[in-house]
């Protein structure tokens, strides 16, 4: 299969299919049902078992075809999360039940991972499901869970056996979001507004047949999903000067009566910066795709959160008494309102979680000293106890 | 000059600690910043009044108790240890305006702290020698903005300054509108005048002299706000890494964490030293005192920054939710590092005043 | 453009590598550092003609190898990986001058690697448009000294702007004085023509161009010796602390020490993306040269800085000591970051490039 | 005893021992005997028992009658740390023997503790001492080791039972330094010179009595010598701008030409670090004085290492063309030239041992984290395994 018979097999498709004319989600299922979905994942399920390279090539023929898109952002955590782990390790009949609805974005997708007490430790998570004849009954707290007021479906890990140590006794399930037992409430960050959420499990019951791989396998299954989120967070191509440090270097244009002398070379120092983390960025990149494995994605995420809490910071001080202003401190959900449409006060507030959301600098600073560096581990005290008997 | 505090300052500090605890606990502090009442003006009376913290300053002559700006800045590091919702940072400013001033007749009701009154100046305004003018005078009434000036919207009267001279003009003369600030504990106002009656406390020289002398009281007094806002960072952290577990230990129990806070213990160290001296310089009238108090901004500033975004950073993702202290702390810390000139402003004022040009 | 290295480019650098492991042992370059041949001539020899390293940025039509910059930048640093004594940098400056002059009958034996041309400017020279003069011409003589110079010790032929011009002068015809360098891996010397006979290679702007494209090739090509500088003492020291046990344990198991050289790595890594996107800047003529070469000098020069620093600082009191490596890379590593232009120097002119006036 | 009885004892000493015309040794000797050496120390033993804080009452007298003092910066090490330690675990006789040629200066002290494999972890030291008859043979190599050469004794730790966890096998000796066995060879720094030695022991025999403490009490011993090391690095009254931030500022108000406004932010941040650092030096005094704990101390020796390194970096940069050059590389002993008439490039290269020497500037943020915030304990694999099978 090349990007000349894909591009084939699209024209072909837009034929039959006209997208000025067809409804938005027949169209989206049609195409999801001629394999030119994913196409890397198999025929039947969306896909044709092509190479993901040649991705780009289908999505810019519908693209430029005026096709409606299944909007990515909104299903990110199902696209991104739970279908590679839905196709990895799911059975037949989950696959088919889940994928189809899950890429055409008529069910959204929420993750269930992270507990108040299992953060950079998710291992350690104590949402416990107990079986109840040919089902489980689930009770715990999640929390910093997007989509999760908009979400069918969850995939969730919970514990099954606290008598054995953290990562032993763990299984993966999909959960039902509109079981009476769930409750979502938005939790209200730094910011004023709601990204996220907590989820409250009240005696849910999930039938075995949404289990995700064997029972107490949990842990590993949750590596598919875990490692697909890594890859994501590894940062597109951007232009000199996007980002944080354009948002500032266009003040420093246009403000001339902000400008003082030693807020120049500290300017400078973080233009440098921010070029070097974007080089760096692209230089990821080109490995990623020559198949090269890609460490630099820990540098590039742990500089980044960095740089864009050091320019947000500086930013705020070069404002002055503007700085002292904020724009907008009511609870409400974002909607799509991106940060460099908000105040410099809500770029330094909402960069303060970039080191702490999808791993911690602290966690990426492990990573790279021991998988990279080949560092000794920490001395780990947790290995070969019982989950129940850990000091929490 | 000892850098250390006095068994008067403790004791000091022992009471305004208590009433804090008791009246202005962080749950407090926050359900205020989204009230109609953005500052706490019963707890401002108990200080001012009942433990007599708007006195200190104020010789007995003038009604005060004759103590002077070092027990003044320990009152401020407790201030800044509670992120209080009161109006001590304006107040104090004014008080020692009117000092330079001898205005007895308003000095008098401030010192027994039955009346409040402010310097209404952008909070954002570095050390100059001359004061910022937005407004002007005409006879006896005022015209014109003010914008962004902290603790307008708990004064009775404020400190205008006009033309070359410096008015006192009833707050209730005056328009205070709200401004949306970062840091909601300390809530700026934009103070328009719109031929507003005001008495003419000074012009020329004076004025200048009240106006530096203003500044420089909220410069020193800052820095010691900021020390305890890094207290209570530093120790609140330092808590909860002992509590948190993480991979069955303890998190204060990684070293890398311990190094920082290690470094943050430091630099708090150092914060303190720095802090006294520009309160001991500020209530000596050391010839020093512009030094002390540009030193003191430039360190502690940066140094409560450090400590409370340090202070986010190790509590991890419970800190970035609105339901916990951190944010106070984070905002109140950033918006100080504004106040009154930034680090990087001090620094070139210091440059001019040790003799390094730029 | 690629920031990633070729199949043909890593065959180079193990080349180079080999030979340096095995005639430029550190044990060997301190050595040297006492002695009275400062410069390895003939490892010199070896990389230049043998292994042909001299012709690599050189056109074919020039006797050359007809490869570009990005392989010379891949040889820069395994030189800076071993600090080798060889007057790498000055010639390529003088390469590349030459190049824009298409200075043939100098090329050509440059390229065979049979002579050393080297462009005799101070080292620590940095970005300008037109080049530093401090010898005037007098007819076919040069009289005047020019001070700091690298390389000139080793050189065959010295480079000299005069007036508006620029010479080809041998060596030996003038007084090289040694001086002593921090680094004493690469030695500098004021070189001083008294009268000196001079061939006249070119007047007014072609002479500015040579001046500014040896500048950009120096400034490029040190970014990748600063590179690999800063990998070997990455390296070395996470080799060391996995070997050194205090407390019972490898030292390389306590966090804060991981966590820095994690910290470390993440600078390397930036530094290596930023230093080959330079070298494929000015291997195909980018107008983005210039913001490409102060950008990676800026960078890679604070890295190379911090990576020695370290690496002194956790190998503890052995490295402080005369006999063991580290001391050659901190000194090379410091002398680099003034070399050519610091650091501040690189972000004033990147200003300049980028729109973001002072 | 106050301080006018003090001064009327000098007075009158000096009525009977004129220092302008007595040999400088008897005059020191005699002031020993007349317990106006160091006056906190006992009676016969140069002392008087009189409080610590008026030393300098006595001090000041004989210095203002210009009398000879014992050259206190050559016998630091024998005043600073033998003789507290020779006070508290000697005997009588060792006391007698020891303590007066000490302080007069007579016999040069040195201290044979640091090893190759035993730094910031001093109790892995391997120098090994093995009974034998009424003495005992020590081998074993130690370094770092200032005035190694001029000295006639050496405190010295030695490992007397290796199958003892390491705390508990050291003994604490006094090493004659003129034994056949020592070797004594300079150790070059990286700035060229020899600041300290390497001392090499071979068969080196040490009699019994010269044992200071119980066999196996070494550690507890060298307790009171590493104590009174810590208090002697708090840093002594200076006046602003003094040290490396006075060298700096110096050269940047002499030579205009090399300012930049980048510059200028980086200079005032250091010199606003340097004074910082003296007001919290000055603070600590205070506290000492008062007889409050110092724990300031070691953030006044780990500040005052980075700020010497900063200012010195900065230094060499400011500097440039002229940073490139050295002033001499030569190996020689140091000849109490101190660092500011140096090269800018020897202040550099010898603030690196800041960090390293007296405790590296990682052991102290470990003793701030423990001992100051009490955060838990670095956890420990060695504290009761045999010292011979540690792992080296």
């Amino acid at each position: 299969m090349d990007a000349t018979e894909l591009r084939e097999r699209v024209r072909d498709f837009l034929q039959r299919h006209d997208p000025a004319t067809m409804d938005r989600l027949e169209f989206l299922r049609a195409r999801f049902d001629a394999g030119l979905a994913w196409i890397s994942y198999p025929e039947g399920l969306g896909g044709l078992g092509a190479p993901r390279s040649l991705q780009p090539v289908v999505d810019n023929e519908f693209a430029a075809a005026g096709a409606p898109d299944n909007d990515p952002m909104r299903i990110a955590i199902g696209l991104g999360m739970a279908a590679p782990t839905i196709l990895r390790h799911g059975t037949d009949e989950q696959r088919r039940r889940w994928l189809r609805p899950l890429w055409t974005g008529e069910e959204v997708w929420c993750q269930l991972f992270s507990e108040p007490g299992a953060g950079s430790d998710l291992a350690a998570l104590g949402t416990r499901a107990a079986r109840d004849g040919d089902g489980w009954i689930v009770n715990g707290q999640k929390v910093w869970t997007s989509l999760a007021h908009e979400a069918r479906w969850a995939i969730l890990i919970a514990r099954t056996d606290p008598a054995l140590p953290k990562h032993q006794g763990i299984t993966y399930f999909v959960c039902d979001m509109t079981d009476p037992g769930v409750e979502v409430r938005p939790l209200r960050q730094i910011t004023g507004e709601a990204e996220f959420n907590e989820v409250f499990l009240s005696d849910v019951r999930i039938p075995d047949a949404h289990r995700l791989g064997e029972v107490g396998e949990g842990w590993r299954v949750a590596q598919t999903t875990l490692m697909n989120e890594r890859v994501a967070i590894g940062g597109g191509a951007v232009p000199r000067g996007a980002g944080f440090i354009g948002v500032v270097a266009r003040a420093w244009r246009e403000r001339p009566e902000l400008r003082t002398p030693g807020q120049h070379d500290a300017l400078m120092k973080l233009w440098v910066s921010a070029e070097a983390g974007r080089l760096t960025a692209q230089r990821l990149r080109e490995q990623l795709a020559t198949g090269q494995p890609g460490f630099e994605g820990s540098a590039v995420k742990y500089a980044f959160a960095r740089l864009n809490q050091e320019i947000s910071g500086f930013e705020l001080e070069l404002l002055g008494e503007d700085g002292l202003r904020y724009d907008d401190y009511t609870m409400r959900r974002p909607t799509g309102v991106g940060w460099d449409a908000r105040s410099p006060g809500y770029r330094y507030l909402r960069a303060k979680g970039n080191s702490i959301e999808g791993g911690t600098s602290e966690i990426l600073s492990n990573i790279i000293a021991e998988r990279v560096l080949g560092l000794p581990p920490e001395i780990r005290v947790d290995k070969d106890v019982a989950w129940k008997d850990l000091p929490r | 000059m000892s850098l250390l505090y006095s068994d008067v300052e403790e004791e000091l500090r022992g009471s305004v600690r208590r009433v804090l605890a008791d009246r202005a606990p962080w749950t407090a502090v926050l359900k205020r910043t989204e009230s109609d009442e953005p500052y706490d003006q019963a707890l401002w009376r108990t200080l001012a009044a009942d433990i007599g913290v708007a006195a200190l300053p104020v010789p007995e002559e003038f009604g005060g108790a004759g103590a002077s700006w070092r027990e003044a800045a320990v009152v401020a590091e407790e201030l800044g240890r509670a992120v209080a919702p009161v109006p001590y940072l304006g107040a104090a400013m004014a008080t020692e305006a009117l000092l330079t001033l001898a205005a007895d007749e308003l000095l008098r009701p401030v010192a027994a702290g039955q009346r409040t009154v402010v310097l209404a100046v952008p909070l954002g305004t570095g050390p100059t020698a001359t004061p910022p003018v937005s407004v002007r005078a005409d006879g006896d009434t005022l015209t014109g903005t003010v914008t962004g000036v902290a603790d307008a919207l708990a004064a009775d009267v404020l400190l205008v300054f006009a033309g070359d001279a410096i008015y006192a003009v009833e707050a209730a003369a005056a328009t205070r509108t709200p401004v949306l600030s970062l840091d909601l504990t300390r809530r700026l106002a934009d103070v328009t005048f719109d031929a507003a009656p005001a008495r003419r406390l000074a012009a020329g020289e004076p004025t200048r002299q009240a106006w530096r002398a203003g500044w420089r009281a909220g410069a020193v007094l800052l820095a010691s706000e900021q020390l305890g806002l890094a207290e209570w960072c530093l120790t609140t952290t330092v808590e909860y890494v002992k509590t948190r577990h993480q991979f069955g230990r303890p998190v204060g129990s990684f070293q890398a964490l311990k190094h920082r806070l290690a470094e943050l213990w430091v630099a708090v160290t150092q914060a303190r030293a720095v802090a006294r001296y520009a309160a001991g310089c500020l209530a000596d009238d050391d010839p020093d005192t512009a030094v002390a108090a540009s030193l003191a901004q430039a360190h502690c500033s940066a140094v409560a920054v450090r400590a409370a975004e340090e202070c986010v950073q190790m509590h991890g993702g419970i800190a970035m939710t609105w339901e916990h202290p951190a944010h106070l702390y984070l905002k109140r810390a950033k918006s100080d590092s504004i106040a009154l000139g930034t680090p990087a402003r001090h620094r070139a004022t210091l440059a001019g005043l040790v003799d390094l040009p730029g």
